[in-house]
């Protein structure tokens, strides 16, 4: 990959462009926004086997106003998309989203049905994917670190 | 004494009981006086031509069953929702679910889905390759948007 | 019969709140719209249906075996007793009774996913008071249920461990004894959670005569469950319509005649205490023998054809978990329709909460133990 | 000699007024860059220490064992975008979290702090009504909170602050009352009571063993004003998703969730410098602000134990506690001190 400077700046910005990216990284505060079963293996990153917060994302803000991540756990349903973009518009920039699990991947198990959306990456732009259903902690764990990776790698892009 | 057209015995060994539509309220009333004062389920079954509606009542204190059924040729049934308060959101579903109207029921509206889906889903005919989308408006009202031609 | 809307002066203008389907305390994806005065809440009107994943559509489009994924994720802290509730109906219809190890196994399972259930709710129903350390002790718990259940079933926490006709496999000695662990360890880490709440004056005083539910209104609504026997009223279908082995087994039926929120608190936690007795005695008596029914052999499965109709109730963690099925005579289902008991634990919510401060709505809320993935199927 | 003379000292060559300013201009400079770090170690300490209670790690990926997490968290709070909502007040919702933080840091600018070794004193405000000065202080940050709950145009955050103003009331009329109690001890002693530097230096024991029940009230009143568990309805995660700061985003939140941490260590200072003999401690000597700070330290993870063991009161029942329980205990205080004062001349 060839590695492009960002903008004009030079070696300040970059520096100053790397740091904010450290720091946007290592500070992911998710909204607490359980959707369905996921949720609760969501819940059990927060809890003390595999604590979150040693990542830096230990508080779960719950308003959209305040967090960076959005962890849409569990089936996306028909009714609830709007109001997830919704909650998706309503969070500052810059935002970031894990899909966890299948059904947010493309509708999971339920994907034959009728009021299932196929795929929150129809909704709202998405950053990273978990699969499974539900994934384990240890899953999600995985994902928000790619995303801190993915992060840090903004400025070389 | 309301007249029963059918009374059979279940494969879960409870008694069934089958009555015309007319006579659903009165029959359940008498039930209710007789102890049976939880009502646990309410289904609705579309048999293709018609649509049957299954009423799981029972006994708390007996620990009896007793189910009655009744059939309806036009979508209308009789709402016990005055009987038994959990009937309210039981018959929405039923509504929402496949359609089945209850006259008298105070508040029916659609239980999952919003007011202006189209179809019922639970019914057999219901064509799924057809989609639907929910959208909000300002106030956070649904609406679901439906073309009935084709081209989805 | 009170009808939701009309309860309330309606020439007056109230502060219209709208909680949800994104909020910390609702559990899920419930929205309520509630109509305030000030700080007290003048009407409730509970909407549902953003989890409405046509679940009872798809049962009819899969095979008998295949359905059971869609009640692992029904109620998805307490899986185990939901595949419980559908195989009870299943094999009734099916005509495929499990053999007497499996039903013991199933008992087994049962239990401890009620104590997992019960955790998940307990330490949640904390965080909506705004205790913060009581959830992480009930996780960690909960931690040691679901690796038993990894051991068992491959799964964490959607299972899929029952099967028709029996389990998906045998529990060899060692699981066995992991268990017999748990049930050893866990009473007393249970008394430290039980304690960290009521010894809290706070914690009594915001629970001590809130939500009063009498006993006529709850049977009238349909409540069940911990719900109902914290209104007095003894019942428990373990008891009162004895599936499985629940017969052979000492336990009792935990009530409270308070009818308030404490009573709920009380109520789940006895039943948790219950729970590790029924486990206890089960593990004892387990039985050998086969595991699985020999006329549901794995691999043919999706021939199995069901006749008639079959109505099988179970106690799951939330109350009365129903389910209806409506066979004729085809490899699939004809209609599935579940009777879910947190969605009618959840009506009587408008009843409960009138006239409460809007703190006491949550905490009506939170001892209902909502689960939305049952709630809306 | 003070931080202040020595600066003063310094600038001489500029003439007396010139170097006074820029002497205040520094030494505030030096305060704030001390609040802020204090505030950041609070967290920091305070995020460990929840942790440690809930059986966790905490930090420990940022930096060694999770030091520079804040820094972190502020650099990312510092480059979020902070929305506007449109239905907005415009200058009171651009103003609400400058004027929490703006009373924080005044409040910090009033306390005398005591002497650290060669430094000396490192108090900044040498008036004769400090302690009216700082209580004028304090009741700046619920104004901003009040303005931020307004002028959101939100239910929850004006749902917030109507339970912050009835909060608000409830607790500072015993607070002050407690306070008076202590003055009132105090006259005994010195013509200036209301100088918080002579309030300190007659105490002979300190006034929290004489007035247990007015150390009980006061500490309470300063955990309410934090809006601390179990009284923080007006923030109430659970309730109100986090009442008046719900529409904040950015560094605007940024201010509002240091206010928070701030007022609690703000508290414990002001409960250790009136109550618990503040700079005074055996061997003090030159090492007063090491007591002083030692002293609040102990306070604040004595309320954040309080914190992560308890639920939230009900508003209504708080409103209660305020004017049933706390205030006649704080008028019970005051008249035993007003005993103590007359018969034992303490």
């Amino acid at each position: 990959m060839a590695k492009v400077k960002s903008g004009e700046g030079g070696a300040l910005t970059t520096t100053i462009d790397q740091a904010m990216e450290w720091a946007r990284s290592n500070s992911l505060w998710p909204l607490t926004f359980g959707l369905a079963c996921c949720a609760i293996e969501m819940m059990a990153i927060q809890a003390s086997n595999l604590d979150i917060s040693r990542f830096g994302s230990e508080i779960f803000r719950n308003s959209p106003r305040q967090s960076d991540l959005m962890i849409v756990s569990g089936t996306v349903t028909k009714k609830m998309a709007p109001r997830l973009r919704r909650i998706y518009d309503e969070m500052p920039y810059p935002k970031y989203v894990i899909a966890m699990g299948v059904c947010v991947i493309q509708g999971g198990p339920y994907h034959l049905g009728y009021s299932v959306v196929l795929g929150v990456d129809r909704v709202v732009p998405v950053d990273v994917y978990v699969p499974g259903c539900p994934p384990t902690p240890e899953a999600l764990t995985y994902g928000i670190m790619l995303l801190q990776k993915k992060i840090r790698n903004e400025a070389e892009r | 004494m309301v007249e029963i057209i059918e009374e059979t015995k279940g494969k879960d060994g409870r008694r069934n009981l089958k009555v015309a539509k007319e006579n659903l309220v009165e029959l359940i009333k008498d039930l209710k006086s007789k102890g049976y004062d939880h009502l646990s389920l309410i289904t609705g079954i579309d048999r293709k031509d018609r649509l049957e509606v299954v009423y799981h009542l029972h006994n708390m204190k007996e620990n009896v069953y007793v189910v009655v059924r009744t059939e309806t040729m036009d979508e209308r049934m009789p709402s016990i929702s005055s009987l038994y308060a959990s009937a309210n959101w039981e018959e929405r579903e039923q509504y929402d679910m496949l359609g089945i109207v209850f006259e008298g029921h105070p508040n029916l509206k659609r239980m999952f889905l919003p007011e202006s889906w189209v179809g019922h889903p639970l019914r057999k005919n219901y064509d799924l390759s057809k989609v639907q989308y929910v959208n909000m408006d300002e106030e956070g009202n649904d609406y679901a948007t439906f073309d009935p031609g084709d081209g989805w | 019969m009170v009808v939701e809307g009309e309860k309330i002066d309606q020439s007056r203008e109230w502060v219209e709140l709208n909680i949800g389907p994104q909020h910390p305390s609702t559990h899920g994806v419930l929205r309520l719209k509630v109509k305030l005065d000030g700080e007290t809440v003048k009407d409730v009107e509970p909407i549902i249906g953003y989890l409405h994943r046509n679940a009872e559509k798809l049962c009819e489009m899969d095979y008998y075996c295949d359905s059971l994924i869609y009640f692992d994720r029904m109620d998805y802290v307490g899986a185990m007793n939901m595949e419980l509730g559908y195989l009870e109906a299943a094999e009734k219809v099916l005509g495929i009774p499990p053999p007497e190890r499996a039903q013991w196994i199933r008992v087994i399972m049962a239990e401890l996913n009620r104590i997992a259930a019960h955790l998940v709710w307990a330490g949640a129903f904390g965080l909506d008071l705004g205790m913060l350390t009581p959830f992480f002790y009930c996780f960690i718990e909960r931690e040691k249920v679901l690796k038993r259940f990894t051991a068992v079933s491959e799964s964490r926490q959607q299972t899929n461990y029952m099967s028709i006709g029996g389990v998906y496999q045998d529990i060899d000695d060692q699981i066995i004894y992991d268990i017999e662990q748990f049930t050893e360890e866990f009473p007393a880490k249970l008394e430290d959670i039980f304690n960290t709440f009521v010894k809290n004056d706070i914690f009594i005083s915001r629970n001590k005569g809130v939500g009063i539910l009498e006993p006529e209104v709850a049977i009238d609504y349909g409540v069940t469950g911990p719900m109902l026997r914290a209104s007095g009223v003894e019942y428990d279908v373990r008891k009162a319509e004895p599936y499985l082995v629940y017969d052979k087994l000492n336990f009792d039926i935990p009530v409270s005649y308070k009818k308030d929120n404490l009573a709920r608190f009380l109520v789940r936690f006895e039943e948790m205490r219950q729970s590790i007795r029924i486990i206890k005695q089960a593990i004892k008596k387990i039985p050998d023998g086969p595991y699985f029914n020999p006329k549901a052999k794995k691999s043919l499965m999706i021939r199995l054809r069901g006749e008639g109709e079959a109505y099988a109730r179970t106690e799951s963690s939330k109350g009365e978990f129903g389910v209806y099925i409506v066979a004729d005579g085809s490899v699939k289902p004809y209609r599935v329709h579940v009777r879910s008991p947190a969605m009618r634990n959840l009506a009587v919510l408008p009843h409960l909460a009138k006239d409460v401060m809007i703190a006491d709505l949550f905490s009506i809320s939170g001892t209902t133990d909502l689960v939305f993935g049952e709630v809306d199927r | 000699m003070s931080v202040l003379e020595r600066l003063a000292a310094f600038f001489a060559i500029l003439g007396h007024y010139p170097a006074y300013i820029l002497a205040y201009f520094f030494e505030t400079l030096f305060m704030l860059i001390f609040v802020v770090v204090m505030l950041i170690v609070m967290i920091y300490l305070f995020r460990k220490y929840m942790a440690r209670v809930q059986l966790r790690i905490g930090p420990n990926r940022v930096g060694k064992a999770g030091t520079l997490q804040l820094i972190a968290d502020a650099l990312k709070l510092v480059g979020k975008e902070s929305i506007l909502p449109s239905r907005r007040d415009d200058l009171p919702y651009k103003i609400a979290p400058i004027v929490v933080f703006l009373g924080l840091i005044m409040a910090f600018a009033i306390i005398p702090y005591g002497d650290f070794y060669y430094i000396g004193s490192l108090t900044i405000t040498h008036s004769d009504v400090s302690l009216l000065l700082l209580f004028a202080a304090l009741a700046i940050m619920p104004v901003g909170e009040v303005l931020a709950g307004v002028s959101s145009k939100n239910k929850y955050a004006v749902l917030g602050a109507l339970r912050g103003v009835a909060k608000d009331i409830s607790f500072e009329v015993p607070m002050m009352v407690s306070v008076l109690a202590l003055v009132m001890m105090a006259s005994a002693r010195t013509n200036q009571p209301l100088n918080l530097e002579n309030l300190i230096s007659v105490q002979s024991i300190p006034y929290g063993i004489p007035q247990v029940i007015g150390l009980g009230v006061f500490f309470i009143a300063m955990i309410a004003r934090a809006a601390y568990s179990p009284f923080d309805m007006s923030e109430s995660d659970s309730e109100l998703v986090s009442g008046h700061s719900i529409e904040y985003s950015g560094m605007r939140f940024g201010m509002f969730y240091m206010g928070m941490f701030g007022s609690i260590f703000l508290g414990s200072m002001i409960v250790s410098l009136l109550y618990l003999g503040a700079y005074n401690g055996p061997f003090s000597g030159d090492a007063g602000f090491i007591y002083l700070f030692i002293k609040a330290m102990v306070l604040v993870i004595l309320s954040f134990t309080i914190w992560l063991s308890v639920p939230r009161i009900r508003i209504d029942r708080f409103v209660n506690m305020g004017w049933k329980y706390l205030l006649p205990a704080a008028i019970i205080n005051l008249i035993i001190a007003g005993i103590l004062t007359l018969g034992l001349s303490l």
